[in-house]
């Protein structure tokens, strides 16, 4: 059969062809002992390489000497390996099942779905807390000055505090979603609320000539009694030029209502919502006393409570019934089910047909102006900070004199970037661990006192020229991307606000660049002095989305910090709430207001119910008293 | 060259799950080596369980059925070297004339030379060489059964065995068939067992002939032995 | 000439009927092996691949019956017995989840299944070959578009205003969303409609092949006998391909309940869970939601599976009794 | 009753070479009026399957070459590439760009080729024998085809088949993508039925030839049953050319193996809208990797497809036409 034999030969041809292509090319200066592997769970986008080792920056890192056991300086080579997306948890237990962790010695641990100290117990994590004054100082520094994130970063072990991660940390935090509305719809269609001095006056204002933006809409909470207790306590830069309460937002939805009559638009609406009614990290219920739709942290009461029947809860729901009724929610919310909640139906945002929207940055501003679609002419989106409700309920959900209080739970970055631990297979390979300690200190290291750059630079701003050209090879990322010059600069004068550094401006207009020229997969992406070529607004908006800080969401390091049966319990728990409430919440939002009690009684009835509930918020405030 | 003898043999084949037919009941017959043997009886008379019982290929027996001296289980299908030729011509579809002829000489790894040489020949002998390149599915049924025939002969078998192969072929292409059939047989002077129920065939071709009905043997003879003989079924069998 | 028939015959053929006692099953065996080492032997291969890949890994079946913790392994974790099967079936809308499986099953199994075989003997009784192969190639396609994008274009045409909907509006449907509809056939056509539009032209060609694979000296007769395109797709065509179709009904029963249900992920919503929710989703959520869960995820796995072969073995006997073809 | 067929074998024959390769063998349809009708119908409702099946992939391909950030807000079927306004030429080719740039794509493509030819020589080899055994009438073929076919029914899980493989030392090479996936029970037991369907004349008379097991498995019975068997090794082409998720087990970390569709899943999943939508000027060419990688995923299976169908119909007439 000719068609067996023509394939075999392919087959051997190709087999050849290949081992010889990939075999490595540079050589390895470091020993076995100082040979390391590490597993990182996110990779760059091949476009820029295939391979992580093939990271400049890497490689740079790679040339250098670090402490080892010994006291003596030795060089390193670390092997990065990284996982596919969307797999990365598979990976990690089939890894921990059959004993494949012993490659590594250092694994990212974000992709874990049992605790550190189960993974300590097991053998596998390694116990940093003797190791940390001597081989992380850095780490151990940066834990000294941030206490909030400090007391989560360790972990109990048969009720002591031990170190079992090293976390790594963001310097600020990054906002790149939140609420945003169409200004330029309130400036054409809105009147000066009655109050103001110019009360039933249209707006002025919008683009001029050099296409800033700039207007003279205030909102009519800015006029009330709330309002400027509002100003006292909370915000006292605020002039009533952005939206604070929940009656602002109502009164921008019957603006918008007119919009789309006037624009003639049928097809739009004033806002949408994520399909289950509500978005399960708590936005806009938390604007109904703070709390949260699931397990959140009431700072005051420190205890970790369940906002899933509480008042604030159904307070939010009636507000949602209401906007249906008249008409400013979208009819289908309940259908866009293949969207994530910060996407929720692009078709109709995208194309200018909503007034309001839980988005992220790339429709802010003009940027969904397309001369294909009519609607966006003219239109300009601007962010707005979580509302506080100031009209519906009463007592603890409604904002008063006497009770004040600001939003505290809703979808954020925080600080915490990702987590990793050292494994214990040092022990069997004799390699020597504490060298890799003093790398990933050094990765973490803020200033030097010699005036020599200090490390941390190399794992968020990339390579200087100097030190690229010590690792240039042509055809490398930094040589295609036009990064020859170094992915950043050294600024001799110190004048503006102790800004050191500067970025190469072919990365400040690209920013997707800047992951895949520097080494932050491995140590956080700690930004310190370096200004990033934000313009003006960008400042505005991530002043607004950035306002409040949400305390009350449980760190990913405390959440991790669940054994296993119990995470599984919460994981049950948290699936048979999220199903249950997917199919009940949108009928109460659509019914009449029978069906509206009927359900949320469904709902209390349902929860109460279920089995694991009081266990999970009882061990989750157990952990809380040890952790503090 | 081979010489058959059935002693009080019977064969059974297989009905349903437990029950079995007795196809042959006590057959003693010699056959003679080189004789050009006929089996006539009606149809379902074990004719041709007793080709395939020489072919080896009953399951249940008993009784002695000896080939050149040596009991039929254990000969080898390999070197038993006899052909077998029935009403479907079992050609192979998917090859060509001469590559059916030639199928049974590259099993016995005789060298390509030699296939070839033979394979010509007989193909020349049985006037289809012009079919050499054609595929079974191009040739009308004489020509097809004129192949089965080249490629049971191209091996030379000591034994050929035939199960009423002409029974559909038109008149004159018969008797063409039968005058083939007794050329090879004076020629190559196989062992030749023709299993039929037409008696005209019998009468033309047969040295001896037997009468089976209903799995026993009922005359055993030749032409004019069988013509005049007492037995009721012979008579009847004739007047039909 | 067809014979008279021969009654002393039939009398005399009676009385040699014998029943001979069965040899005994190592007999039997004996002479079996006797006559087949050879083809034993040489399946060998295939023995020591299906025992590698395919029943080795079976010691896992065990994780259905413990409280499986990836730490501590297969051989490690502590066994909860059904535990994980009361997690999976003691809830309460787990009776609907078996109604919606069963009904588009059966959908599936009737409609889903028929559709490429008579698409294929329609197939065979186009002349035009080329024609005849543009339209093979065409049907192909579907299966090569990702399921993602499939299922976002049968959204807009399922929407209101889209393709079908104005289809059927003109048929007196209310043009309406139809992925929202909730009364019981509708998500259940949709899905098998889906099912169909992407595997007919796949599923057929197995068919064609068959069809192509008949002896051409049948249809030579049947032209003779003056039978047009259709009578002989009828009395050749289809007679010739029932034990193919007999083979694939058989498998097709059997693992009717484990595929066919990756885009219902991506087509349902809240709103209709009560038609749409499936074994397939309801497992989903239960065992991956979250983090997996690989106890539960074995025991819903072996749940599967025993439906899956008492259906097979059902079929394939039904098939013995009614075709006399069957699988084993 | 046989004058007639020789009649009509003489009146009508017509030698192998000017025949066309209609396997009617040159028979003269009389049309019925029914017929007419029947075929008009049949031609007419071909041709709505073909507008049907033909329209989404044309859709795909229209959209791969449109404008990213128009795409995303146009509902329905694209029939043309639409671009903004400014747009300079007709066709966007920035998805394909992107996706090229990707230096992972040759390689995947190289080692999808390398997995498909090896994986499909194997089991096809097995699939032969495996048909072969379970459609022989012997004692042992009906348990063996019920063995063949649990396997499909019953599977043992990730970790427990990754520590197989890994016991093996199969992991991390080349071979775990090839021998465990090769084939699977049901191509063994659709070779099976094919085999039943050869006649069993032809494997006699085989047998009385002397033929052993082997030859007349691969020399007798396949022959006879091309169009299943180029069905079957179609099927398995595309099942190998498909598959990424043996590779994201045995050989995560080593994307110097990885297939072409391990490629793609992750090339899709960096560039999803939920990510690249968070820079302040996203790259909207992201948006249509999701078209581009259809085509370029399915074309060269699409390609091969004739070839196959020319196989499976000329898979009869090997007994009609002279080569």
């Amino acid at each position: 059969m000719n068609k067996f034999s023509t394939s075999l030969i392919i087959l051997l041809f190709s087999l050849s062809l290949f081992v010889l292509t990939s075999c490595m090319d540079e050589e390895i200066l470091a020993d076995a002992a100082h040979t390391y592997k590490i597993w990182l769970a996110n990779s760059e986008d091949s476009s820029y390489y295939s391979d992580y080792n093939e990271n400049v920056a890497l490689k740079y890192l790679n040339t250098l000497k670090f402490k080892g056991r010994d006291g003596k300086l030795h060089h390193v080579h670390i092997e990065v390996e990284t996982g596919i997306t969307g797999e990365q948890e598979k990976f990690f237990n089939t890894m921990i099942a059959t004993g494949g962790w012993k490659e590594y010695d250092y694994i990212d641990y974000s992709f874990s779905s049992y605790s550190v100290t189960e993974l300590y117990e097991a053998g596998i994590a390694l116990d940093l807390t003797d190791y940390m004054e001597e081989w992380l100082p850095n780490y151990m520094n940066w834990l000294q000055a941030n206490p909030d994130y400090a007391r989560t970063a360790a972990n109990i072990v048969n009720g002591e505090r031990r170190y079992l991660t090293l976390y790594s940390y963001h310097d600020d935090v990054e906002n790149w979603g939140g609420f945003v509305y169409r200004r330029d719809w309130v400036l054409k269609y809105g009147k000066h609320p009655e109050g103001s001095p110019k009360a039933g006056q249209p707006f002025t204002g919008g683009f001029d000539e050099n296409g800033t933006w700039n207007d003279d809409i205030t909102f009519p909470s800015y006029y009330t009694e709330l309002g400027q207790i509002y100003k006292e306590n909370i915000d006292p830069e605020w002039d009533g030029t952005c939206p604070v309460f929940i009656s602002d937002w109502e009164w921008m939805l019957d603006i918008f209502s007119t919009a789309l009559k006037e624009e003639g638009i049928t097809d739009g609406y004033c806002t949408t919502i994520y399909y289950p009614g509500y978005i399960g990290t708590g936005d806009l219920i938390s604007s109904f006393g703070g709390g949260g739709v699931m397990f959140y942290l009431d700072e005051e009461a420190n205890e970790i409570k369940f906002g899933g029947t509480s008042e604030a809860f159904n307070t939010y729901i009636k507000m949602m019934q209401i906007w249906y009724k008249k008409g400013w929610l979208d009819k289908k919310f309940a259908e866009h089910t293949s969207d994530i909640f910060y996407q929720v139906d692009m078709k109709t945002t995208h194309s200018g047909k909503a007034g309001m929207w839980y988005s992220n940055i790339s429709s802010l501003f003009n940027r969904l102006e397309k001369e294909i679609a009519p609607a966006t002419k003219g239109i300009y989106v601007v962010a707005a900070r979580q509302p506080i409700n100031d009209v519906y309920g009463e007592g603890k959900v409604k904002f008063s004199k006497d009770n004040i209080f600001t939003p505290k739970v809703f979808y954020n970055t925080s600080k915490e970037f990702s987590g990793g631990i050292f494994t214990t297979a040092f022990k069997e390979t004799g390699k020597d661990i504490e060298c890799l300690m003093s790398v990933l200190n050094f990765l973490n290291e803020w200033e030097t006192e010699d005036g020599s750059l200090p490390g941390y630079l190399l794992n968020f701003a990339g390579l200087t020229k100097e030190q690229y050209e010590t690792v240039a090879k042509p055809g490398d990322m930094y040589d295609r991307f036009g990064l020859t010059e170094g992915s950043y600069f050294v600024k001799e004068d110190y004048s503006d606000n102790g800004i050191k550094y500067k970025t190469n401006p072919i990365i400040g207009s690209n920013d997707a660049l800047r992951n895949p020229s520097t080494l932050n997969r491995i140590v956080g992406g700690l930004q310190g002095p370096l200004d990033k070529w934000k313009g003006e607004e960008d400042h505005q908006v991530q002043h607004e989305w950035g306002f409040y800080i949400n305390s009350g969401y449980l760190l990913r390091s405390f959440e991790g910090q669940l054994g296993s049966n119990i995470s599984k319990k919460r994981n049950s728990t948290f699936n048979d709430i999220e199903e249950y409430l997917e199919q009940h919440v949108p009928m109460m939002i659509k019914g009449d207001d029978a069906t509206f009690d009927r359900e949320w009684a469904n709902i209390k009835k349902y929860i109460n119910r279920l089995e694991y509930l009081e266990e999970v918020l009882e061990v989750y405030n157990q952990l809380l008293n040890d952790l503090s | 060259m081979a010489k058959i003898s059935f002693q009080d043999f019977s064969a059974y084949y297989k009905l349903k799950k437990k029950k079995y037919v007795l196809s042959l009941n006590k057959i003693t017959l010699e056959i003679p080596s080189e004789s050009f043997f006929v089996v006539v009886g009606p149809s379902g008379s074990g004719k041709t369980t007793l080709l395939k019982a020489i072919l080896g290929g009953v399951e249940l027996t008993d009784g002695l059925l000896i080939i050149n001296g040596t009991s039929v289980e254990n000969i080898k299908k390999k070197e038993a070297n006899i052909s077998y030729l029935s009403q479907e011509y079992s050609l192979y579809p998917h090859m060509t004339v001469y590559e059916n002829v030639a199928f049974p000489l590259r099993r016995m790894r005789t060298d390509f030379q030699e296939i070839d040489l033979r394979v010509k020949t007989v193909l020349d002998y049985l006037k289809i060489d012009f079919l050499a390149s054609r595929k079974p599915r191009q040739l009308s049924y004489g020509q097809m059964q004129r192949v089965a025939i080249a490629r049971a002969l191209v091996k030379n078998p000591r034994i050929m065995l035939f199960d009423e192969p002409f029974s559909n072929l038109e008149p004159t292409l018969k008797n063409e068939l039968r005058l083939t059939l007794k050329n090879i047989h004076q020629e190559f002077k196989p062992t030749i067992i023709y299993a039929t129920h037409d008696l005209t065939d019998a009468f033309i071709l047969g040295e001896k002939i037997a009468v089976l009905n209903g799995g026993e043997l009922e005359a055993i003879g030749t032409k004019e032995e069988i013509e005049n003989s007492d037995k009721a079924f012979v008579r009847s069998f004739l007047s039909r | 000439m067809v014979q008279k028939p021969n009654t002393e015959f039939q009398a005399k053929q009676a009385r040699l009927i014998h029943s001979i006692p069965k040899l005994s099953f190592g007999k039997r065996l004996k002479k079996d092996l006797k006559k087949n080492w050879v083809v034993y032997v040489i399946f060998l291969p295939v023995l020591l691949y299906v025992l590698l890949f395919n029943y080795a890994p079976l010691f896992g079946l065990v994780m259905a019956f413990q409280d499986f913790n990836v730490l501590k392994g297969v051989f490690g974790s502590s066994f909860n017995n059904f535990a994980n099967f009361k997690t999976l079936f003691f809830r309460d809308n787990f009776g609907i989840v078996l109604r919606n499986t069963a009904g588009m099953a059966l959908l599936n199994l009737t409609v889903g299944f028929i559709v490429p075989v008579i698409f294929a003997l329609l197939l065979s009784t186009i002349r035009h070959k080329r024609y005849k192969r543009v339209i093979q190639i065409s049907s192909y396609i579907p299966y090569f578009i990702s399921t993602v994008v499939v299922v976002a274009l049968w959204k807009e045409f399922l929407d209101e205003g889209g393709v079908i909907a104005n289809f059927l509006s003109w048929f007196g449907f209310r043009n309406q969303n139809w992925l929202a509809n909730n009364k019981v056939p509708v998500f259940w056509l949709i899905n098998t409609a889906i099912d169909i539009w992407v595997g007919f032209g796949y599923g057929a060609i197995i068919y064609c092949a068959a069809i192509a694979n008949v002896n051409p000296n049948l249809h030579e007769a049947a032209a003779i006998d003056g039978a047009g395109e259709w009578k002989r797709m009828w009395h050749v065509s289809i007679p010739s391909i029932i034990p193919l179709v007999v083979t694939m009904l058989t498998l097709r029963i059997g693992t009717v309940f484990l595929q066919g249900f990756d885009k219902v992920l991506l087509l349902y919503s809240p709103s209709i869970y009560s038609t749409a929710d499936c074994l397939t989703t309801y497992i989903y959520r239960i065992a991956f939601a979250g983090s997996a869960d690989y106890g539960v995820s074995t025991a819903a796995g072996l749940f599967q599976s025993a439906i899956a072969t008492t259906l097979l073995i059902i079929s394939n006997y039904l098939n013995r009794k009614i075709t006399k073809s069957s699988l084993f | 009753m046989h004058e007639i067929l020789v009649k009509a074998r003489e009146e009508h024959y017509i030698p192998p070479e000017k025949r066309s390769n209609k396997y009617h063998g040159g028979m003269v349809e009389h049309k019925s009026w029914l017929g007419v009708l029947y075929t008009v119908i049949l031609y007419a409702f071909m041709a709505i399957i073909i507008l049907i099946c033909i329209v989404p992939m044309w859709h795909v391909l229209t959209s791969s070459l449109s404008d990213g950030s128009i795409l995303l807000f146009k509902k329905g079927i694209v029939w043309w590439p639409i671009q903004d306004s400014g747009a300079e030429s007709m066709f966007n080719w920035g998805g394909y760009k992107l996706l090229f740039r990707n230096r992972g794509i040759w390689s995947g493509f190289l080692n999808t080729f390398i997995y498909v030819a090896g994986s499909t020589t194997l089991g096809f080899v097995l699939n032969v024998i495996g048909g072969y055994t379970i459609s022989r009438k012997s004692m042992l073929s009906r348990p063996l085809a019920l063995m063949l076919v649990l396997t499909l029914m019953f599977h043992g899980g990730l970790i427990p088949t990754y520590m197989v493989i890994k016991a093996l030392g199969m992991v991390g090479t080349r071979w775990a993508l090839i021998i465990p996936g090769c084939t699977s029970g049901i191509f063994m037991v659709i070779m099976a039925n094919a085999f039943r369907n050869v006649p069993e004349s032809t494997i006699e008379a085989a047998e009385i030839d002397g033929a052993g097991h082997f030859t007349i498995m691969f020399q007798v019975v396949l022959p006879q049953s091309l169009s299943i068997a180029t069905v079957i090794i179609l099927n398995t082409v595309i099942l190998h050319w498909n598959s990424w998720y043996p590779a994201s087990i045995y050989v995560p970390t080593k994307r110097n193996l990885w297939p072409i569709q391990l490629w793609i899943k992750e090339i899709l999943a960096q560039n999803q809208p939920s990510s690249f939508l968070q820079a302040a000027n996203p790259d909207y060419n992201k948006y249509l990797l999701q078209y581009c990688v259809i085509l370029i995923a399915s074309l060269p299976v699409l390609l091969l497809f004739p070839l196959f169908l020319k196989y499976i119909e000329k898979g009869v007439i090997i007994g009609g036409v002279k080569e």
